[in-house]
């Protein structure tokens, strides 16, 4: 795993967040936080519960709004992003707790994930003949690619509202993937998974990043999970960084073993 | 695959259809378009009862017409112009002799049916004014008088108790009505006299939703002060405005209203409404023969809907005399077609040739209850003269002779509208019914 | 046994995308068709076109068009009243101007008013959620409604208030007004419903009807894979009130033959609406289901106590129908909230595996 | 400009020369206010506690007035019949929590709001089936209701206050208050407030739902049996009341669904906004505004606070 991590982390800056404050009414959730995320490296942010971990994620891709600090991406320097910029911009993202569209299909969920990439305007639409149907087509054949990658063939037609959760965080890792994103955010993907779903899901991840060289920022609880992914970690407490090093320097580290006494899993 | 639904629908229809009691051909087949339904049910219940409990003294004590029973049928509309739509279709495969919508929506709505289905349509002082003229609406009846005939003759007694027209210079005349086709209809000639006689109109629409909640409407009224108010209002919108019209203090005897209000509509105003003032053309009270028959006949019989100190009020007389118009039309096309059993064309001829002479009121236990009506292949309204009745608190009271509407301003008002009736449903059948001029 | 889909592959993703992928479903709606274009027509009588089918088409298109926007963008409207209206007072405008046009066109046209206003009126829904919203689209229907009594110019300043149909004729044969025959504005409505319906089918397989669900089931979520959410929900206001509109101007012009600005009241929203929880939430079919019961059922409840022969007053008859249908409408949903589509579902499924359910 | 004029100045010059008329229609907007805060609140308890967007108050009003009028008419002594009306409210509110609620707990909102459409036809099919469809008198004297008026001379001209009015004022602020302490310090008002924050934990901490929502869905009944028999003296008992009760769609907005002052600022806000504008604005535009003035309002309120001016603002979380 770790030379995994090791050959992609030379890569150069894609997103770095700088001196992020952010704040809800008298509460701070985030403290003068300042990271980066290199290209095709597996970021990880961990930290105990309520460190900021997801208000973290919720600010990079503009879901919530920092009173102070900036986010630079692609080099570029943003006050503030918003969600439908962050999406159009190549940032995909996953929820802590499961947040698919519920009354659709699988197969419609991935579809769905493609909006943004499908071009044909209402009067072809309406037809859904010709160039629609084609576009259609072209679309269901990547989704199906991801289908196939994931192995969720066997839901394709089921209402997720109907699927067990582990399965439901796979279409939803499906959904950010059909959206073919430079950068993944993955708000504690193996939760509530049992030990054959979680290393389903660690495949997953890693044959992502490997594969589609897409650049990863993961938060999870589970060390040992985070250890053997990710190329380097970032810790918060109660929204300041704590540390930001290589998985065994931040095993060392002591304000880490302080935060996470008796946590540590 | 709904569709397989529509099917079902459809042999459920189909049915009923069949199911439905075939009248038998020795009969006359009158539906009676009622509304005991709905925010309107306050007007239309007395009404219904009227009609209906007139066509059944006939057949208690006559047996019908001329020896036919006549086969009554309900069909409940609640004021709605689809119901009333479905109302027709179902009720015109039995052949009717003649429809009474009771609703100037639904009226409109049949007016281009009837000549293709040969069915005359009797809208009685509703409805489109311009079907007053037969030869442009040969199936459509709408006597004794349309609205305008009424405004005509409201604005007519108001110059008399000022004293002569040229006093209504300088005056100001109100005009609350429901904000619907109905009220709408008189504003035009209101204008048009107002232009004439130099006097002011202020309107005061009230809307269907708001009939009940009227207060900013006679703020209005308080702050324009107007010298007389006219009313072309429906259902619970009248009792509510007399209400209010107390509450503000508006002068009652200064306060008109269009030939709707009932007793009913009055009352509940309490002794503040003394002098409110309505128009009518038909006596009001049950001290008539014809009446006693009823009570006699149906009501303690049972066979009435009627509560009984309700019996003889204002609209439930205007029922009685609905059904007369339709019963006499009835007893000429007999005389013209020397046949019983007439069929809708029949009696669309009995009603142009209908002649109601004071003689023949009083002949159907009915002396003086109206004044006499006289239809024409042309004149399918009769323009009948009307009078002025007062609220004494307990009862309506004729307060002025008869009166006669402005002929020379209404009749061009009526060819305007036909004329553009006409032109605006691009082929509009001519007329081709014969007129036989018998009787 | 005879409804399988058992062997019946899909060797292709276009085959697969197919809006009824199983053979028997299609020459079900192949002879469901034929039914109603040919079958009907022979075997209905006028009281049967004009009370039950006509009608039912046209709720039935409304309640697609309400069912685009509640059912599938889970925004919920009541001035679907006052956009019917919208299309019936825009059709009647045209053909007034150009009395030369074939009416149908005017019909379709009429929509694209209807479309207009409605995402006007939708501007609201951008931040305003649920009952809030249904309360809002409230002042639309009071609004419009309002504005059919006020405007003459509208209604042509008729003295009657009130559009009245002319008569106007394709290929010399009248569709619209009196001397029109329930069977060729039956034959109109049906084409018109069965082309609409066939797009608004193929626009919510597609990627608008996706990202419409997408917004309804979680909007954020939808914005956060790049769902603009204010385009999407406005196209689908539009779209549905087009729909709507159509069906407004076809309630004028091939059923009533006439209208007073009162035929648009809340109450035809309420009905709508009705048709689409009952008949079920995003779903077409539903639409049918949901117009046919609403619709034909009173008519067929007024018709028993005459069937049966017994004989009450057409009032009490009235009432009765009322407190039926309401209690119905209460049992239904307690019975299956989901909606008539989702029993057709299930009786299919059923169907699939009888005569060996296990 | 001549439009500017008679749009922005011309109105208050009015109100300017006749302070008396501008008094007056302050006093109606403010009594019709009263009433439509008297609907608004039975909608907001009723939501509160089940979260149901009861569209049957309106007919609950006109069913409970015609309840009353008909006992009377029936021979019922007036105080009797309005024990009894009292007493029938109750039976429909355990009919309504046996029959439709409980069946559909839990069930999408839409879909009970769709049952209390159900509800209305029933109501509207039983109310003119048993007391026919005609309009009634409320029997507002033997009720001891007073009737006739104050004239002040005041402003330079009379303000007429209808004594009805008043006490329908009195009256309404009255029940207002009540509720406000019940909800406020009696056990049943706090289950009822822990009902409304979260139904699984007032369960958990043994609150029966369904004796809570018989209990306001009864209160909801006395409010509309309250508002039936003011309206009903204003103008009359009759099946078009139940439209005017739309007029608390409106209001909820403005207050919110879930705030009972919201109910009452609401009902207030409209009753004199729509008054002033028909009055002053409306004849601008051929009148008759109040019809949709009030959803305009309310609407231009939702743009800048979509959750009403009192409802509290759910934070979306993910």
């Amino acid at each position: 795993m770790t030379e995994a991590a090791g050959h992609v982390a030379a890569g150069e800056t894609l997103l770095a967040v700088e001196r992020i404050s952010l704040r809800f009414g008298g509460v701070t959730a985030l403290n003068d936080v300042s990271f980066d995320i290199r290209r095709g490296e597996i970021r990880a942010i961990i930290g105990p519960n309520g460190a900021g971990k997801t208000s973290m994620l919720n600010v990079i891709n503009g879901f919530y709004h920092p009173q102070r600090g900036a986010i630079r991406f692609h080099g570029e320097n943003l006050a503030r992003m918003n969600p439908g910029f962050a999406a159009r911009s190549g940032i995909a993202r996953t929820f802590q707790n499961v947040a698919l569209f519920r009354g659709m299909t699988t197969l419609d969920n991935l579809m769905a994930g493609r909006a943004l990439k499908m071009k044909r305007g209402l009067f072809w639409q309406l037809l859904r003949h010709g160039p629609a149907l084609d576009e259609e087509i072209a679309h269901r054949r990547v989704v199906e690619d991801i289908i196939d990658f994931l192995e969720i063939e066997a839901i394709r037609r089921v209402p997720v509202g109907r699927l067990p959760y582990g399965l439901q965080k796979r279409v939803e890792l499906g959904r950010a993937l059909a959206m073919e994103p430079e950068l993944l955010l993955l708000d504690e993907p193996m939760t509530g998974m049992n030990l054959e779903e979680k290393e389903d899901m660690c495949r997953f991840i890693l044959e992502v990043n490997s594969q589609f060289g897409t650049t990863i920022a993961l938060i999870e609880h589970d060390m040992g999970v985070v250890m053997d992914l990710s190329s380097r970690v970032v810790v918060l407490d109660y929204g300041r960084k704590i540390a930001d090093d290589v998985p065994d320097a931040v095993k060392q580290d002591p304000a880490v073993i302080a935060a996470y006494l008796g946590v540590a899993g | 695959m709904s569709l397989r639904w529509t099917s079902l629908a459809a042999c459920a229809a189909l049915m009923i259809g069949l199911a439905l009691p075939a009248f038998a051909a020795d009969q006359l087949y009158i539906p009676l378009f009622s509304y005991r339904t709905g925010p309107f049910a306050g007007s239309g219940i007395p009404i219904a009862d009227g009609m209906h409990d007139y066509l059944t003294m006939l057949n208690e004590r006559d047996g019908g017409i001329g020896g036919v029973r006549l086969a009554i049928e309900e069909c409940e509309t609640g004021y709605d112009t689809k119901k009333g739509i479905e109302c027709y279709e179902a009720v015109k495969g039995k052949n009717p002799v003649v429809v009474n919508p009771w609703s100037t929506g639904i009226t409109l709505a049949l007016i281009p049916k009837a000549a293709v289905d040969k069915v005359p349509i009797l809208s009685m002082a509703y409805g489109l004014s311009a079907s007053a003229l037969g030869n442009t609406f040969p199936w459509i009846f709408n006597p004794p008088d349309t609205y305008w005939d009424g405004l005509s003759v409201l604005v007519k007694q108001i110059a008399a108790t000022e004293g002569g027209f040229d006093k209504l210079k300088g005056k100001t005349i109100g005009f609350i009505y429901l904000d619907a086709p109905y009220g709408k209809e008189p504003i035009p000639l209101l204008q048009q006299l107002a232009a004439k006689y130099g006097f002011n109109v202020k309107l005061y629409p009230v809307a269907g939703a708001e009939m009940q909640n009227q207060s900013s409407q006679w703020l209005n009224v308080r702050r324009d002060r107007p010298n007389y108010m006219i009313m072309w209002g429906w259902g619970a919108m009248q009792p509510t405005a007399v209400k209010e019209a107390v509450k503000t203090g508006y002068p009652m005897a200064h306060f008109y209203s269009v030939w709707w209000p009932g007793e009913d509509d009055v009352r509940g105003a309490g002794p503040g409404a003394k002098g409110f003032r309505n128009l009518n053309w038909h006596g009001v009270g049950a001290n008539f023969p014809a009446l006693a028959d009823i009570r006699k006949f149906v009501v303690d019989k049972g066979m009435s809907k009627v509560p009984k100190d309700k019996f003889g009020e204002e609209l439930y007389d205007r029922g009685v005399y609905n059904s007369v118009l339709i019963t006499e039309a009835i007893r000429v096309a007999q005389k013209l077609t020397k046949t019983k059993v007439v069929t809708g064309a029949d009696v669309r001829r009995g009603l142009e040739n209908l002649d109601l002479s004071a003689a023949r009121w009083k002949e159907i236990g009915l002396p003086d209850f109206a004044n006499s009506l006289a239809l024409s292949c042309a004149d399918h309204n009769g323009h009948g003269n009307l009078f002025v009745q007062e609220w004494d608190g307990a009862k309506w009271v004729k307060v002025s002779g008869d009166l006669s509407p402005m002929n020379d301003v209404v009749e061009p008002l009526l060819a305007a509208a036909a004329s553009e009736y006409v032109g605006k449903n691009s082929g509009w059948p001519k007329r081709t019914e014969a007129c036989d001029h018998t009787s | 046994m005879f409804y399988r889909e058992v062997g019946q592959y899909r060797t292709s993703y276009r085959a697969d995308m197919a809006i009824f992928p199983i053979l028997q479903d299609r020459i079900g709606l192949l002879v469901i068709l034929a039914v109603a274009f040919v079958g009907l027509p022979l075997v209905g009588g006028s009281f049967f076109l004009d009370v039950v089918a006509t009608p039912f088409l046209i709720y039935a298109l409304a309640a697609i068009g309400l069912n685009l926007l509640t059912g599938y963008t889970g925004l919920l409207s009541l001035g679907t009243g006052g956009f019917m209206g919208i299309g019936a007072y825009a059709c009647y405008k045209l053909t007034t101007w150009f009395p030369g046009v074939d009416i149908v066109v005017w019909i379709l046209a009429g929509g694209f008013a209807a479309a207009a206003v409605g995402a006007l009126f939708g501007l609201p829904s951008l931040r305003i959620k649920g009952f809030y919203l249904l309360v809002a689209t409230l002042a639309a229907q009071f609004f419009l409604q309002w504005a059919f009594e006020r405007i003459p110019w509208l209604y042509n300043n008729n003295v009657s208030g009130t559009i009245e149909v002319p008569t106007r004729t394709l290929l010399g044969l009248p569709i619209t007004g009196a001397t029109a025959t329930p069977v060729t504005r039956y034959e109109v409505a049906l084409c018109i419903v069965v082309v609409l319906t066939w797009l608004a089918s193929n626009l919510v397989h597609g990627r608008i009807g996706r990202s419409w669900m997408a917004v309804r089931d979680m909007d954020i979520a939808a914005e956060l894979i790049g769902i603009r959410l204010l385009p999407t929900k406005l196209l689908s206001f539009a779209i549905s009130s087009y729909l709507c509109g159509v069906a407004g101007a076809m309630l004028v012009f091939l059923w009533y033959g006439s209208a007073e600005p009162s035929v648009f009241s809340i109450d035809l929203s309420f009905t709508i609406l009705f048709m689409v929880i009952i008949g079920g939430l995003g779903s077409l079919l539903g639409a049918f289901l949901g117009a046919a019961l609403i619709h034909v059922l009173p008519i067929v409840l007024r018709g028993v106590p005459p069937a049966l022969g017994i004989d009450i007053a057409s009032s009490t008859v009235e009432h009765l129908n009322l407190m039926i249908v309401g209690v119905l409408i209460i049992l239904f949903l307690v019975a299956e909230p989901f909606g008539l589509a989702r029993l057709w579902q299930t009786g299919k499924q059923k169907l699939r595996v009888w005569p060996f359910p296990y | 400009m001549h439009f500017l004029y008679l749009v922005f100045i011309d109105p208050f010059v009015q109100m300017g020369m006749a302070p008396d008329l501008l008094a007056q229609t302050l006093w109606e907007g403010l009594v019709s206010g009263v009433l439509y805060a008297l609907i608004a609140l039975g909608f907001v308890l009723i939501y509160k506690a089940s979260g149901v967007f009861n569209f049957a108050q309106g007919i609950m009003v006109v069913f409970a007035a015609l309840t009353l009028v008909g006992l009377y008419a029936a021979g019922v002594p007036a105080l009797l019949a309005l024990a009894l009306t009292v007493a029938v409210m109750f039976v429909l509110a355990v009919a309504i929590e046996r029959l439709v609620l409980r069946p559909l707990v839990n069930r999408p909102d839409i879909i009970l709001f769709m049952a209390t459409f159900g509800l209305t036809y029933v109501l509207v099919g039983m109310g003119e089936l048993v007391f026919g469809g005609d309009t009634k008198q409320m029997i507002a004297k033997q009720l001891y209701l007073p009737s006739g008026a104050i004239d002040l001379a005041m402003l330079g001209g009379r303000v007429t206050l209808q004594k009805l009015d008043i006490a329908a004022a009195i009256i309404a602020s009255v029940m207002v208050a009540a509720l406000a302490v019940v909800f406020q310090y009696t056990r049943i008002g706090r289950a009822l407030r822990a009902v409304a924050d979260s139904h699984r934990a007032a369960l958990s901490v043994g609150i029966s739902l369904n004796q809570i929502w018989v209990i306001v869905w009864f209160a909801a009944g006395i409010v509309a049996l309250a508002t039936g028999i003011m309206w009903g003296a204003r103008s009359e008992v009759s099946f078009a009341l139940e439209v005017v009760a739309l007029k608390a769609l409106p209001v909820l907005i403005l207050g919110g669904f879930t705030s009972i002052p919201g109910a009452i600022v609401g009902g207030l806000i409209v009753g004199l906004s729509e008054k002033l504008f028909e009055l002053y604005w409306g004849p601008l535009m051929g009148g008759g505004t109040e019809a949709w003035f009030a959803y305009v309002v309310a609407l231009i309120v939702l743009l800048f606070r979509p959750h009403g001016l009192f409802g509290e603002v759910i934070i979306e979380r993910i």
